[in-house]
């Protein structure tokens, strides 16, 4: 059926009930803003790298550890003693009898069981517990992954809950939860969470693998802040477009209102917002546990494979094992960018007036 | 005007209240005997008696855990607090604020200096980056920017101590000073330069990573403002395009630069924990760092109501800073 | 209707065009618009451009400045707009003259090519003089002239008056320190005094009666009315041998209407100069102008006198325009309206761009695009309508 | 008594009857002394018949918009009564309000905000027809797409998003919504302000059809004054707050009274050339809303100002049949 005939087939109706889905071309794909977003957000290389590198993150994350295990069965911490021997060379200065001083050099042997290098089976090689490195990044990816969704999405509800509440009621309801963020958002973020962290660690009745249920909880506490602010300002801003009058003025239900009409269209600022604070929760995650404080011993966190290079314990990690630390570090810098580069993608894509 | 400054000031001294319920809420959450396991040490070697302990436990609501009880000892907290008295740090073996007091400068040193750097890096960067947006030197220099945000402080510093410390031995790895010279008393100049060569790399991660954040901003800002219809008409005028980028837009865009960066200056004071403690400089960070690992919970509480005083007086300093930065605000 | 067909996009008439290209399409566009860009910001940039190069001769040099063919085109990523598309009329000196059309139609793209300030790298003359006759005599063309040569005419013989009051002025700097920056730009040894001096002078000219209080304000400090009144005072700073204004009144009130326009007229009797009146209301035309110009989707369609405008308009375009406003005299029942909408800028047909809008569309309409048809020597119009059969065939001929 | 006098009238064919209406909108920024108000709408009355277009015109801040939109209850009234169908819409409880908004509808000013992004046009025209089950589920589709041919909208737009339509069309848009709900009584506000000429004509034509054919009744606010003499019956004119003149649109325009409605009639820029008319030009600016005048609002303008008339304000009084005005150089006895 050509177009013209369709139209003229259309027009022609008097009777509007014979007129089909079909003629009004529901069953053509509509150019919808979500659509119109999707191109626009494929439009930037930024995006589409970023896209690719958090494909990626993921796929290692969550995919890897089922083909390590297929092929080597490596699990997350399973010790692996890799026998080696070592040339041990030690310096010392020594005072001889003539009273010069000599350099002493000597060299010995000794057998290693971990710190293997590099090698067909362990591709990054294993840690100072004997630990396969290529692994452990992958299971500490999905720990960072897990617990950066899982922070977002509660931060969202309660900022949501929140900031709705204080955008939509005003007036004294919205003070009081505006101090309220206030209060939270004058906290100083990561002493409260080391505090909170030490705590969590210490407290005997928490047994060590929920620690990390109540490490999320605290991440969430200081973050949800953020969002409750985004939420009220586009409650209040959105309030007053016309379509949020019109929709009062034709009598739309309240419950309709706000949710085919303010949440709707307060939905791409949120979803920019947790893509950024995605990255955010990562780094906070890493830092406590390359401090120690975040997920425990013997669970593997990137941030906890860095602390090996920390230089207190000593250089040599730091020095001679860059497999031991470089890849976490690349591997948080590359989830870290590629929501960055998404988020910043989708602001632009949802929002492109600022573009020329 | 006076009316609003004291209006600022009566619901920032409430959010402090509000704060400090709340950091004292979040101490209480400790086990009790969390104060006996980490005094024991000190109990055992004489510089704490077990009635200080006592005093410390009910100081921080950790001995009466019955409401009344966490009342009382929350306005006898609050009230030493409020005159100055941050309690008597059991890690350090003195007041709190003592130990704030000798450790804030080369904390404040560090911060501010790379403040400093992230200034005069950052805004040019992000003026030349909006002023050629979607040229080839804006994609590298925002992709850079992200980048430098996206970077772990602590893998940024290994990574730069892998190299330039071990590697090629140009920096030093940490400390503050170098342990094995020994300086006569009064080579000042050359104790200085020690302590100067110590704190490159510190400030050099601190500015890769604050930097990203100041040109960003810069940049959004000043597309905005590029973007108004007075560029416009300054451009209609026949000013050069230098004059209208570097006069007419970004004396706009210092209304909320100005006002932002002043925002951060408090805070230069706070200390930033991982890095000093990466390179083992005892600033105020690497103190409480220490003591929260310590437990030592007056130190704690103190420093984070500091942290808290500090991003208040901040947001304080902004809203001033906006007022006077920007001739449209003009309160009767 | 196939599996594969309900993931067609269809096309639905009246429905903006442009959404419906696919990814790679607009990828394909952007690749070739920043060749085309690249080609033109390197010719633009370039230092030590020879004198000779946009010198050139007035076609009669009582006109202050001569479009010729202007084309002004926007790369966008949805493909070229072509917003000026062979526009050429004359600036006489001394005469107001109206550019007049709905929004899209080129009016503003024309006048920012003639100050060069079309938002570049989209923007780009792509073609056609714009001669532009000096105060000391020469003849410019300003579509070559460098951009550093350019800043010399910019605010000082040529000057421009903005839409928006409200956003036009700069909010950080007083009313006096914009005004006086002009004057020590473009006048040879002036002093901040005798900048100060200027400004008063001009303040008080555009009749501000507090001038002292008002030199020394915050562009906020004033409402909509007074700071047009000040964007003219700058604008007449260095007696400008042109002054366009774009849209002076369309953000103000009716009555400070009244009172900008008045001030125009005052002002353009004081100082001898031409103005280029940009507007959308006819009737701020019918008031003002000494001759007009309809513009069309980027192209003039009629151009004249303002009698000739006004009272013989030959344009259907211009005729419905005329008739679709209501007016006291004309009360019947139903408003004359031109059918359909403003076409889409992109991908414009090469026959007339009124054709389907037309109530007289000929045959002849959809094949090509009218010629300019001489009514008076300064009366003309872009329409079939007026070609006699010889004039048309003639034209055929000669291909 | 006045009011007394108005509601005897109400029995006979006024659909909207306004008394005393006032808006006043507390200023957030803090000044010394008492709490300052923007007087947005201050005691404006009026009334309009049913079938007719009443114009209300005036400059921007005004009060007309606020007029409006006080009306239909999107902002709460002040002090002041809305009598709609021998309802005082001022004081109606919500939900009786919500059964009854379907009856007076409202058409924006700005075509790009009054349609939600992320619904389809269907959708948009649709979605209080369903809520208020005015039709049948069977005939829904039948129905809104009739409503769509009233208002010169193709059927195969029923699927399609606001952000594929020009502004001419996406007003169309919001009428079709608004007449979709069978209404009585429509607040248009600006509604062609943002649109071109060209598409303008069309605008009106398409509204007066409407009215012709539903018998509509229009409340149309607008600041230009040529639109409003073509579509209305009678006309206000507002300025700060305060109705300056009200009556006939007929009378109006032959003989305005108020000084300021006559400045505003010979403002406006007349499409001839010859007609070089003189002009009242006021002087100096619209005053703040937050700080009016005292006494006649208009007085800083009026070139007629006497000493009473900072004194007193006037009283709308009627001086002849269906023509009122404010003004102290007609006897205020």
């Amino acid at each position: 059926m050509t177009m013209d005939n369709e139209k003229a087939k259309v027009s022609s109706y008097t009777d509007y009930s014979e007129i089909t889905e079909q003629d009004l071309g529901q069953r053509f794909r509509v150019i919808s803003p979500g659509r119109m977003v999707a191109k626009r957000f494929f439009k930037s290389k930024l995006s589409v790298v970023g896209l690719a590198m958090i494909i990626f993150v993921f796929l290692f994350s969550f995919v890897g550890p089922l083909i390590v295990d297929a092929t080597w069965g490596h699990g997350e911490t399973e010790v692996f003693e890799v026998p080696r021997v070592s040339d041990m060379l030690t310096t010392a200065d020594f005072k001889a009898p003539d009273g010069k001083t000599y350099d002493y050099y000597d060299k010995s042997q000794t057998t290693i069981l971990y710190k293997a290098p590099l090698s067909g089976t362990h591709w990054l090689g294993t840690d100072t517990s004997g630990f396969d490195i290529f692994t452990r990044l992958m299971y500490g990816g999905r720990i960072s992954l897990m617990i950066s969704f899982i922070v977002i999405f509660l931060e969202t509800v309660i900022g949501v809950f929140l900031g709705g509440l204080a955008g939509y009621f005003g007036k004294w309801v919205d003070m009081l939860v505006m101090r309220i963020v206030d209060i939270f958002a004058c906290l100083p973020g990561l002493p409260i969470l080391l505090v909170l962290s030490a705590a969590i660690s210490s407290i005997e009745a928490i047994p060590a693998e929920h620690r990390i249920y109540y490490l999320m909880a605290a991440i969430t506490l200081m973050g949800w802040t953020g969002v409750a602010r985004i939420v009220r300002g586009q409650i209040l801003m959105l309030r007053e477009q016309e379509y949020m009058l019109a929709a009062e003025t034709t009598g739309i239900k309240a419950f309709n209102r706000i949710f085919k009409h303010l949440v709707p269209n307060a939905m791409p600022q949120l979803i920019v917002n947790a893509t950024l604070g995605l990255g955010g929760v990562i780094l906070y995650e890493s830092t406590l546990s390359f401090l120690g404080l975040g997920v425990p011993f013997p669970r593997a966190a990137w941030g906890s494979m860095i602390a090996l290079a920390d230089p207190s314990r000593g250089q040599e990690i730091l020095a001679n094992y860059p497999n031991m630390w470089v890849p976490a570090g690349l591997l948080i810098v590359i989830t870290v960018l590629g929501f960055s580069f998404i988020g910043d993608g989708l602001r632009d894509a949802f929002d492109p007036r600022m573009k020329r | 005007m006076w009316k609003y400054f004291l209006r600022r000031i009566a619901l920032s001294l409430l959010i402090l209240l509000g704060v400090s319920a709340l950091i004292y809420l979040l101490t209480m959450l400790m086990p009790a005997d969390y104060i006996d396991n980490q005094t024991s040490a000190a109990v055992q070697n004489g510089s704490m008696t077990l009635e200080d302990v006592q005093r410390l436990k009910e100081l921080y609501g950790l001995a009466d855990k019955s409401f009344t009880g966490i009342v009382k000892s929350y306005a006898a907290w609050l009230r030493s607090t409020m005159s100055g008295d941050l309690g008597f740090s059991f890690l350090y073996g003195r007041p709190v604020t003592d130990v704030l007091a000798d450790y804030i400068w080369i904390s404040f040193m560090i911060a501010f200096l790379s403040y400093i750097f992230q200034i005069i890096i950052g805004i040019p960067m992000g003026i030349k980056a909006a002023a050629n947006q979607y040229s080839g030197y804006d994609y590298t220099v925002s992709v850079f920017a992200m980048a430098g945000t996206a970077l772990p402080s602590f893998f940024l510093s290994a990574l730069l101590m892998n190299v330039l410390s071990i590697k090629w031995g140009i920096f030093p790895l940490q400390g503050l000073v170098t342990a094995t010279k020994i300086f006569p008393a009064d080579a000042h100049f050359q104790i200085l330069l020690d302590k100067v060569w110590h704190l490159i790399l510190p400030i050099t991660v601190l500015t890769v990573l604050n930097v990203g954040g100041t040109m960003r901003f810069t940049r959004t800002n000043m597309l905005e403002v590029l973007n108004s219809d007075y560029i416009r008409t300054a451009r209609a005028k026949g000013l050069s395009e230098q004059v209208v980028t570097y006069k007419h837009a970004f004396r706009n865009t210092m209304i909320p630069l100005v006002t932002s960066l002043s925002g951060m200056l408090p805070g230069l004071f706070g200390g930033a924990m991982i890095t000093e403690t990466v390179f083992a400089i005892p600033g105020i960070g690497y103190m409480a760092l220490r003591a929260t690992r310590q437990g030592d919970i007056p130190f704690i509480m103190g420093y984070n109501m500091f942290l808290s005083i500090l991003t208040v007086l901040g947001m304080l300093i902004s809203d001033v800073m906006y007022m006077v930065v920007d001739p449209r605000v003009k309160l009767s | 209707m196939g599996f594969f067909d309900r993931f067609k996009v269809k096309k639905v008439e009246g429905v903006d065009d442009t959404m419906y290209l696919t990814l790679r399409e607009e990828r394909q566009i952007t690749k070739e618009n920043t060749k085309i860009i690249r080609e033109f910001e390197r010719q633009k940039n370039r230092k030590n451009v020879k004198e000779e190069e946009y010198l050139t001769q007035m076609k009669d040099p009582s006109n202050v400045v001569e479009f010729d063919n202007l084309h002004t085109y926007f790369f966008t990523e949805i493909g070229t707009v072509k917003a000026v598309n062979g526009v050429s009329f004359d600036i006489p000196q001394g005469k107001i003259v109206g550019v007049v059309g709905e929004s899209g139609c080129g009016k503003s793209v024309t006048s920012l090519s003639l100050m060069q300030l079309v938002q570049a790298p989209q923007g780009q003359i792509v073609d056609g003089s714009i001669r532009y006759l000096d105060s000391s005599g020469k003849c410019y063309d300003i579509a070559k002239m460098p951009k550093d040569k350019m800043l010399e005419i910019r605010g000082k013989e040529i000057s421009m008056i903005f839409q928006e009051p409200m956003t036009s002025l700069n909010p950080v700097f007083k009313i006096g320190e914009q005004m006086d920056e002009v004057v020590l730009l473009h006048v040879d040894g002036a002093t901040p005094e005798s900048a100060k001096a200027r400004s008063i002078e001009m303040l008080n000219l555009v009749g501000i009666a507090d001038v002292e209080k008002i030199y020394n304000n915050y562009p906020h400090e004033l409402s909509g009315g007074m700071r047009q009144r000040v964007m003219i005072a700058m604008a007449l700073a260095c007696d400008p041998r042109l002054i366009i204004a774009d849209e002076p009144t369309t953000a103000l009130d009716v009555t400070i209407q009244a009172q900008i326009l008045e001030l125009l007229q005052n002002v353009k009797d004081k100082i001898n100069g031409s103005i280029m009146l940009i507007t959308h209301d006819l009737g701020v035309i019918a008031e003002m102008a000494d001759l007009v110009v309809v513009m069309y989707a980027g192209r003039i369609i009629e151009k004249g006198t303002v009698h000739e405008i006004f009272k013989n308009p030959k344009h259907p375009y211009t005729i419905g325009l005329m008739k679709s406003k209501p007016s006291g005299d004309t009360q019947d029942d139903r408003l004359y309206s031109i059918k359909g909408q403003v076409p889409n800028p992109i991908n414009m047909p090469d026959y007339c761009y009124f054709c389907n809008r037309c109530d007289h569309a000929m045959k002849i309409c959809s094949e090509e695009y009218p010629e300019l048809v001489e009514f008076s020597p300064t009366h003309m119009a872009a329409c079939h309508l007026y070609y006699g059969k010889g004039l048309l065939e003639q034209k055929k001929g000669k291909e | 008594m006045a009011i007394e006098m108005m509601n005897q009238n109400s029995f006979n064919d006024n659909i909207l009857e306004v008394h005393n209406l006032k808006k006043y909108y507390p200023l957030s920024k803090i000044s010394l002394g008492k709490r300052a108000f923007v007087k947005a709408v201050d005691d404006v009355s009026f009334s309009i018949k049913k079938g007719t277009t009443m114009g209300l015109v005036g400059e921007s801040g005004c009060g007309k918009t606020t007029v409006g939109r006080t009306i239909l209850r999107l902002h709460d009234v002040t002090a002041g009564k809305v009598i709609f169908d021998g309802e005082d819409l001022a004081t109606i409880p919500p939900r009786k309000l919500r059964k009854m908004r379907p009856q007076m509808q409202m058409i924006f000013q700005d075509p790009y905000s009054s349609l939600s992004p992320r619904l389809p046009i269907g959708e948009i025209i649709g979605e209080a027809v369903k809520e208020h089950k005015l039709v049948p589920k069977s005939q829904y589709r039948s129905y809104i797409l009739k409503v769509m041919h009233d208002c010169g909208l193709q059927p195969q737009y029923f699927y399609r998003y606001p952000h594929e339509f020009s502004g001419g069309q996406r007003q169309r848009i919001s009428i079709a919504r608004a007449v979709a709900l069978n209404p009585r009584f429509i607040i248009c506000d600006e509604p062609l302000s943002a649109l071109d000429v060209s598409i303008q004509a069309q605008i009106i034509n398409l509204m007066k059809d409407l009215q012709e054919q539903y018998g509509y009744t229009y409340l149309f606010i607008s600041h230009d004054l040529s639109v409003v003499e073509y579509l209305s019956d009678t006309i206000g004119v507002m300025y700060l707050g305060s109705m300056m003149e009200i009556g006939d649109k007929k009378k109006v325009f032959a003989n305005p009274m108020h000084p300021y409605t006559k400045a505003l009639l010979s403002a406006v820029p007349k499409s001839n050339p010859d007609e070089k008319m003189d002009r009242i030009i006021l002087e100096g600016d619209i005053p703040s809303p937050v700080n009016p005048p005292s006494g006649c609002k208009f007085r800083t303008r009026c070139q007629y100002a006497m000493p009473v008339c900072a004194e007193k304000t006037p009283i709308l009084k009627e001086y002849e049949d269906g023509h009122k005005t404010a003004c102290h150089l007609y006897s205020q006895d």
